[in-house]
């Protein structure tokens, strides 16, 4: 199990929280807070070591397109980088909706 | 099909039940996940795998507590068991108020969480007594939607439930194929036949033989309307008040011959429910196999040689207090319950037992208190114990416990054994005082070594190595009163040593014990409430209940 | 229903492990080589001990089999464990088994030079690991044992391993370890040993192979007494192709595994590789529960 | 001057019955004597082809080829469609066999990759399965062929129903051309259910000892479907299947597609697309096309070859399948994959590599698996002549020539299964070209014949690009965090996407929470029989317990 820190200087601040996925196997949950820094901090905790260079990419991918402000914290249990992508994506569409 | 509710997750299937006002308590965003994960290397899930939800059904209020078998195989653990404990607790108080609120189980779970081991027992013996409490208010609906299924102490849970729903994606035991070919051989039980394992376990084979009520196509509407329905006909299964119908059963059994599922659908179909009453244990001269229990037993009733009708449980009364032991026989007709284990005969005897001594004193007002005499090395692992349903022997003797507590019985267990996963549920955890002899030869935990090395896939090496940080995967009885669950500990005493002057020191700390229990309520919340569990053993146990507690109300 | 013997190699010993073996093939240990099995925490420090006591546990296994009238349709050996394999296959009797694994073991304490032994990677693919080791580009690195897709080991000094794991570990390895093994087994470092084990074969009598045979050194599936020979010969200098071995098995069309003693890591891989198999193995199942299950599998297949 | 004999082989053939007309009793011949048979009908060096497409193997005569005295019969040039049994490759080991021209290895491609590399094995070439028929009739002409049949009557009329599949085209080949015609049969009737293949060309027939085998290769359990498999099949019906008005498609076997087959009914039917798109296939009849069946999305399907457990459906089916009076279908893989190539609207399918260009491969961990038919039905066809708006919706704007082409869509996820990367820089195929010796590197499908790349991020409408450099830059912008897709900005993405060259699913309406396992017409194997009203029966392995 590793535990990874991210930060990303953003400039688009979440207004609610939101949760998607669960922690199963070759899937994460993903949490995203309402932060008051001007930068987003990514908190990771996941079960397959030795991909923080894969994550890194993922996170650099994710926020040139979404570059949200927010405290977010991933649980992890062995998913690929598509299925990483997907929750986070999945995650912004929670945001833009009333419900 | 269409709008599968065994598809969706936990929180998706709270929604799917609830209309559509809903509220969780406790969730994600809460973050209390439980602090034993990461210390073994496991990712922990932020509502570590159990969903409360409030709102109503078809306008009824209720609680939808709702296990994620995708985290953990649904395992439960000390923050997920505490969750579900609390809400059960706050339903209760809401329904002693009049304010009605319809509890439902989803279950989806193997039972304990092998990581948490102990922490998992306690939960699941404090979630049957909330069960057992709520029950005489309102119906308390169980659903099995599957692929998990619901496995281990979660399926004595089951049990006790009011009504049990299930879809045929599910599979229903108290010991999963592979712990039996673990624990008694492939010959018992070949986990790798997957006919057998889907027709002796699955719902088809359980509807008929009494272990669910109902098996409904997985579709979300189906499956909420059913429960609905359930809730406004207050169905009631009774299923652990079954004890002379599968007392007499057991009589008919033929022992000589391996039972099979056509077997015993005609045997169960065929049997005629007779009385039964099982007498005070008698002195003799020859004696009876040895153990621990055995020995305490006879030496605190005073009675030599006891031995019974049936000859693995002991039960008389000695000033005023009614003791209760099971003990071994190594050559019991039930070839698999020749140690001590807990098995069928085992689980319907004591509940037959116990709830008589109730019966007895329903109209006096000092209830007998009720001494468990606990050495169980665990529950019984046999083929025909799953398919008859040692899930619901085990429920009947944890119910009949609970019942006896909460009607005024001080019921204290004195452990000079072993306590180990469904036999400690079956007879040891309901009771509200816990008293064990510090001696090393004890054994306190949810699963042999052997087998949870296998279904936790790690060697024994690295089971041990990992009991070092958690104590509550502990083997030993000093780890286990880091939990604070127990009332004394008591030193000094072997669990063979007992010489008359330490039965006597025995016999007044079982006394002290019936008066801390006098006027206080018949729950199980003095183990929340000891010095160690406050400061240490249930500090992640007592922060959930106090969030729970503190979102019940919007 | 045609089954795979699987031999295991050394890594599973336990104190104990022998107490079940008949005394026959002890004192056989005893008459052709000296040596006393103490079957004990402190033998199984000693290669020679380790090899042995696994060697002539799985002579036992395979007598106890062969009593219950089962016989193998592909044997793969993993290491040491081709002995035992090749017994099983009728080309090696017993005693030349016992002798020839005396001297591998006595040969490989020798060469026993301090600085040299194994590594192990899991999460990288042999081409990766191969990379891996071109960039660090130190002497006697040679990639090695090849366990599954993503399990590759290195054979050679330690300190160039240790350079390799540590670029492993920044290249999305999950695991990069240090192997418990006191020598650079597998690669062309261990030269001394096979021409010794050259040397011997030459006056030892071998026959022609009963089932088919996977070789460690190239993952074929063989029947000829030659091909069988060579791979006991230069076991030791070759890496064992084992993932390739367990492909060739499952393309021959086998249904079932037996797993010798000791230990079962062998059916956790290729039960990861191809769930679909029935896998048994005897460390957890006596003999007893292994026939049932074979009978009963039979009679469900033919 | 001798006259010239120009009958030859006719005499050839003859002689040779004649010296086994004491074994035949008619055409039939005993079981205990195939052995020998072979042994006396085929010489050293003969061209044999051994029936054995990925589903149907003459079994029964592979083994006794295996069993036969080398001695005998040595050095044989074998054409086989598919090598996928133990025996295939023991013939050569054996000195039976040493030259192979075959098309698809995928079930022995470890030992086959292993032969060619020590020379156990020569190869002649690999093939897609159409060429290699084609050859049967060209320069290949098989001296003898061994195939297996259902039923066999009194005058050898064979019936092969639904796996009729390779047979006939097999068959012709050698009936023609003085080739001798051997038959397993599962069973000898007096009366066949309709005559598949007539007598005249069959010479001999034996009673194989237990039914050819037969595997049930295009069941996809959809208990195994992910959510990513089913977020790229909403992109593929909206931003593909919708956007190019498909009538006609081929399905390569896989869960993607699979995903998409169970997606038609729920999600299909919720964009109204339904009696829009798709009415025409050319498949085998994979059970996850069942609910899209019963609910009215499915005109005609058209198969290579029956699918275990199937028959059943498939019998009540007749409307919709292509079924003999006799009630059972009637399947043909040769003009199957002349289908997959000229008449179809578009081909999807799924690969192992993806390289920078968009050329892919199955190539695995150094193996050989073939090809099999995908590279023909994922290539464009430019003989082809006629048009459908499909084709012309690919047609560029400013080219008067112009007469669009087949679609051919590549669906991957970026990483695969064991995390490692599908788009790389290199193809693993290549490495492979080397050990085998080959004349050119194993392609499944070429860059310039993929017009779509469908990933979990997005499409890339390939044929949209105007250079290699542009089709790089559009692949590297859906390749994820690939090796590849690392090479993608922001601002590329931007432009692609205002271009309609890549789009995202926002771009193309597609929610993703929307993207769950509730959304397939089916979850598991029980939900498909339901489907069927029960007239599909899952063969065992696929049985859903419950």
């Amino acid at each position: 199990m590793e535990k990874l820190h991210f930060s990303f200087d953003t400039k688009e601040p979440i207004q609610k929280p939101v949760h998607v996925g669960v922690v199963a196997s070759g899937d994460l949950e993903v949490i995203f807070r309402p932060t008051t820094d001007t930068k987003s901090d990514i908190n990771i905790v996941t079960g397959s070591d030795g991909f923080k260079e894969v994550w890194q990419n993922v996170l650099d991918r994710f926020f040139a397109r979404y570059p949200i402000q927010a405290n977010i914290e991933i649980n992890d249990f062995g998913s690929t980088p598509g299925v990483v992508n997907l929750r986070l994506t999945q995650a912004m569409e929670a945001l833009k909706d009333e419900k | 099909m269409k709008n599968s509710f065994v598809e969706l997750h936990a929180r998706e299937r709270a929604e799917a039940l609830l209309d559509d006002d809903v509220r969780e308590l406790v969730g994600p965003l809460d973050n209390m996940i439980s602090p034993h994960l990461e210390p073994q290397g496991i990712v922990p899930e932020s509502d570590d795998g159990v969903v409360l939800m409030r709102g109503t059904i078809n306008g009824k209020s209720a609680l939808v507590i709702s296990i994620e078998g995708k985290f953990q195989g649904g395992g439960i653990g000390e923050v997920s068991g505490a969750k579900i404990v609390a809400a059960l607790e706050k339903a209760l108080e809401d329904n002693q108020a009049g304010k009605t609120i319809y509890p439902v189980l989803v279950l989806d779970t193997g039972g304990v969480r092998l990581q948490e081991a102990n922490y998992g027992l306690l939960s699941i013996s404090e979630i049957q007594n909330a069960v057992i409490a709520l029950k005489k208010f309102v119906p308390v609906i169980g659903l099995v939607p599957g692929r998990v299924g619901s496995f281990g102490g979660m399926s004595i849970t089951a049990s006790i439930l009011s009504y049990l729903i299930a879809t045929k994606k599910a599979r229903i035991a108290l010991n999963g194929p592979e712990v039996i070919e673990q624990e008694a051989g492939v010959r018992e039980f070949d986990s790798s036949d997957k006919d057998l394992i889907w027709n002796t376990l699955g719902t088809k084979q359980r509807l008929a033989t009494g272990l669910v009520d109902e098996v409904v196509e997985d579709t979300v509407d189906n499956i909420k309307k059913s429960v609905s329905d359930a809730i406004d006909a207050k169905k009631d299964a009774h299923r652990t008040e079954n004890i002379d119908f599968y007392l007499s059963l057991l009589d008919k059994l033929d022992l000589s011959k391996k039972l099979d599922i056509d077997g015993y659908r005609k045997l169960y179909s065929e049997v005629k429910s007779e009385k039964h009453v099982i007498d005070d244990a008698v002195g003799s001269n020859t004696p009876g196999t040895k153990s621990r229990g055995r020995v305490w037993f006879e030496k605190l009733t005073g009675i030599k040689n006891a031995k019974s009708s049936v000859s693995t449980v002991l039960h008389a009364e000695k000033d005023g207090k009614e003791y209760v032991a099971i003990v071994p026989d190594a050559d019991n007709k039930f070839p698999r319950v020749r140690d001590g284990e807990v098995g069928l005969e085992e689980g319907f005897a004591v509940a037959s037992i116990v709830n008589k001594v109730v019966a007895d004193d329903a109209d006096k007002d000092i209830k007998r208190p009720i001494i468990m005499v606990v050495d169980v090395p665990s529950q019984a692992y046999g083929y025909q114990e799953e398919l008859i349903g040692i899930h619901v022997a085990l429920g009947s003797s944890a119910a009949a416990y609970a019942k006896a507590r909460q009607a005024g019985h001080p019921v204290i267990a004195f452990i000079p054994g072993d306590a180990v996963s469904g036999g400690f549920l079956a007879h040891g955890l309901q009771s509200n005082r816990l008293i064990a002899l510090d001696d090393t030869s004890i054994t306190i935990q949810a699963m042999s070594k052997a087998s949870a090395a296998r279904i936790t896939q790690r060697t024994i090496a690295e089971l041990e190595e990992a009991t070092k940080h958690v104590p509550a995967m502990a083997y030993d009885i000093d780890n286990y009163e880091k939990l604070g669950a127990l009332y004394k500990l008591v030193k000094g005493i072997g669990s063979y040593d007992a010489t008359d002057e330490n039965v006597a020191k025995i016999n007044s700390i079982i006394d002290e014990a019936i008066q801390t229990t006098v006027g206080k309520p018949a729950d199980l919340h003095f183990r929340y409430e000891t010095p160690i569990a406050i400061e240490s053993g249930r500090k992640a146990t007592n922060a959930v209940r106090k969030a729970v507690f503190e979102q019940w109300n919007a | 229903m045609r089954t795979l013997w699987i031999f295991p190699g050394q890594g599973g010993q336990r104190p104990g492990m022998l107490k079940d073996v008949p005394q026959d093939l002890k004192l056989k240990v005893k008459e052709l080589t000296g040596m006393e099995l103490t079957d004990d925490g402190v033998a199984y420090q000693d290669s020679i001990q380790i090899q042995l006591g696994i060697l002539i546990l799985q002579l036992f296994n395979v007598r106890q089999l062969t009593q219950i009238k089962e016989k193998p349709e592909v044997v793969a050996g993993h290491s040491l464990g081709i002995f035992g394999a090749a017994v099983a296959a009728g080309v090696l009797s017993e005693d030349d088994a016992i002798k020839i694994v005396f001297l591998r073991s006595t040969k490989m304490k020798e060469a026993y030079p301090v600085g040299y032994g194994m590594g192990a990677i899991v999460g990288l693919t042999r081409k990766e690991v191969t990379a891996l080791v071109k960039q660090v580009n130190a002497p006697d690195i040679y990639v090695s044992n090849q366990n599954s897709e993503l399990q590759t080991a290195l054979s050679g000094s330690l300190d160039g391993i240790n350079k390799v794991l540590d670029l492993a570990k920044e290249n999305g390895a999950q695991k990069a370890l240090i192997l418990k093994v006191p020598n650079p087994s597998h690669s062309p470092l261990m030269q001394s040993a096979a021409d010794a084990l050259k040397e011997a074969f030459k006056t030892i009598e071998l026959h022609r192979p009963t089932c088919t045979y996977l070789t460690n050194y190239n993952g074929h599936a063989v029947h000829t007494v030659d091909e069988i020979k060579k791979d006991m010969i230069n076991n030791l200098i070759y890496p064992v192709y084992w993932d390739t071995m367990m492909s060739v098995a499952s393309e021959l069309g086998i249904d079932t595994t037996v797993e010798l003693e000791p230990g079962h890591a062998f059916t956790r891989l290729i039960h990861t590789k191809f769930p679909d198999l029935r896998n048994i193995t005897m460390s957890e199942m006596g003999i007893d529960d292994t026939e049932f299950l074979l009978k009963k599998w039979r009679k469900i297949n033919d | 001057m001798t006259k010239r004999s120009w009958t030859t082989n006719h005499d050839a053939k003859n002689s040779k019955l004649e010296n086994v007309a004491s074994m035949m009793d008619g055409k039939f011949v005993k079981t205990e004597n195939a052995k020998e048979l072979l042994e006396d009908l085929i010489a050293p060096g003969d061209k044999v082809v051994l029936e054995g497409d990925n589903q149907k193997q003459a079994s029964f005569l592979s083994k006794v080829l295996a069993s036969v005295d080398p001695g005998k019969v040595h050095d044989l040039h074998m054409i086989m469609s598919s090598v996928s049994r133990p025996e295939h490759l023991d013939i050569f080991e054996t000195g039976i066999a040493s030259k192979l021209d075959f098309s698809f290895a995928g079930p022995q491609s470890t030992r086959i990759s292993q032969m060619i590399a020590d020379g156990t094995m020569n190869v002649g070439d690999i093939h897609t399965y159409l060429e290699l028929y084609a050859r049967l009739y060209v320069d290949l002409i098989p001296n003898v062929v061994l195939v297996a049949a259902d039923k066999v009557d009194r005058d050898g009329n064979l019936y092969t129903g639904a796996n009729t599949e390779e047979t006939p085209v097999i068959v012709e080949s050698a009936a023609f051309k003085d080739g001798i015609v051997i038959v397993q049969a599962n069973e000898i009737v007096d009366e066949v259910p309709r005559v598949d293949i007539p007598g005249d060309w069959v010479d001999v027939v034996v009673q194989a000892d237990q039914p050819y085998q037969l595997e049930p290769l295009f069941t996809r359990d959809p208990q195994n479907i992910t959510e990513l498999q089913i977020l790229m099949g909403m992109m593929a019906i909206r931003g593909i299947y919708e956007k190019h008005n498909v009538q006609s498609v081929n399905h390569g076997v896989g869960f993607n597609t699979a995903a998409i087959e169970l997606l038609l009914p729920t999600y299909g039917e919720q964009l109204g697309l339904k009696g829009k798109i798709v009415p025409n296939w050319e498949v085998n009849p994979t059970p996850t096309l069942i609910p899209a069946i019963e609910s009215g999305w499915v005109k005609t399907i058209h198969s290579f070859g029956g699918e275990v457990g199937m028959e059943n459906y498939i019998a009540h089916r007749p409307d919709i399948f292509f079924v003999g009076k006799d009630g059972t279908m009637r399947s043909n893989r040769a003009f199957g994959q002349m289908a997959g190539q000229y008449a179809l609207d578009m081909f999807v399918g799924s690969t192992l590599q993806i390289d920078k260009y968009g050329n892919s491969s199955t190539v695995t961990n150094g193996r050989l698996s073939g090809l099999g038919g995908a590279p023909n039905m994922g290539s464009n066809p430019t003989g082809r002549r006629h048009s459908t708006p499909a084709w012309q919706s690919l047609r560029p704007d400013n080219d008067p020539l112009g007469k669009g082409q087949k679609l051919v869509v590549q669906m991957v996820e970026t990483f695969g299964s064991n995390k490692k990367p599908v788009f790389v820089d290199h193809l693993d195929a290549e490495e492979v070209r080397k050990e085998a010796k080959l004349a050119n590197v194993p392609i499944m499908i070429y860059s310039e014949d993929t017009t779509h790349i469908v990933t979990e991020e997005g499409i890339a409408y390939l044929y949209k690009t105007d250079s290699m450099a542009e089709r790089q830059i559009a692949i590297e912008a859906v390749a994820g965090v690939t090796p590849v897709g690392l090479r993608s900005n922001p601002k590329q993405l931007a432009d692609l996407r205002a271009r309609g060259i890549v789009a995202l699913p926002e771009d193309i309406g597609v929610h993703r929470s929307e993207a769950k396992r509730s959304l397939l017409a089916a979850q598991t194997m029980d939900d498909i029989v339901d489907w069927s009203d029960g007239l599909y029966n899952p063969p065992a392995k696929f049985r859903s317990w419950s």
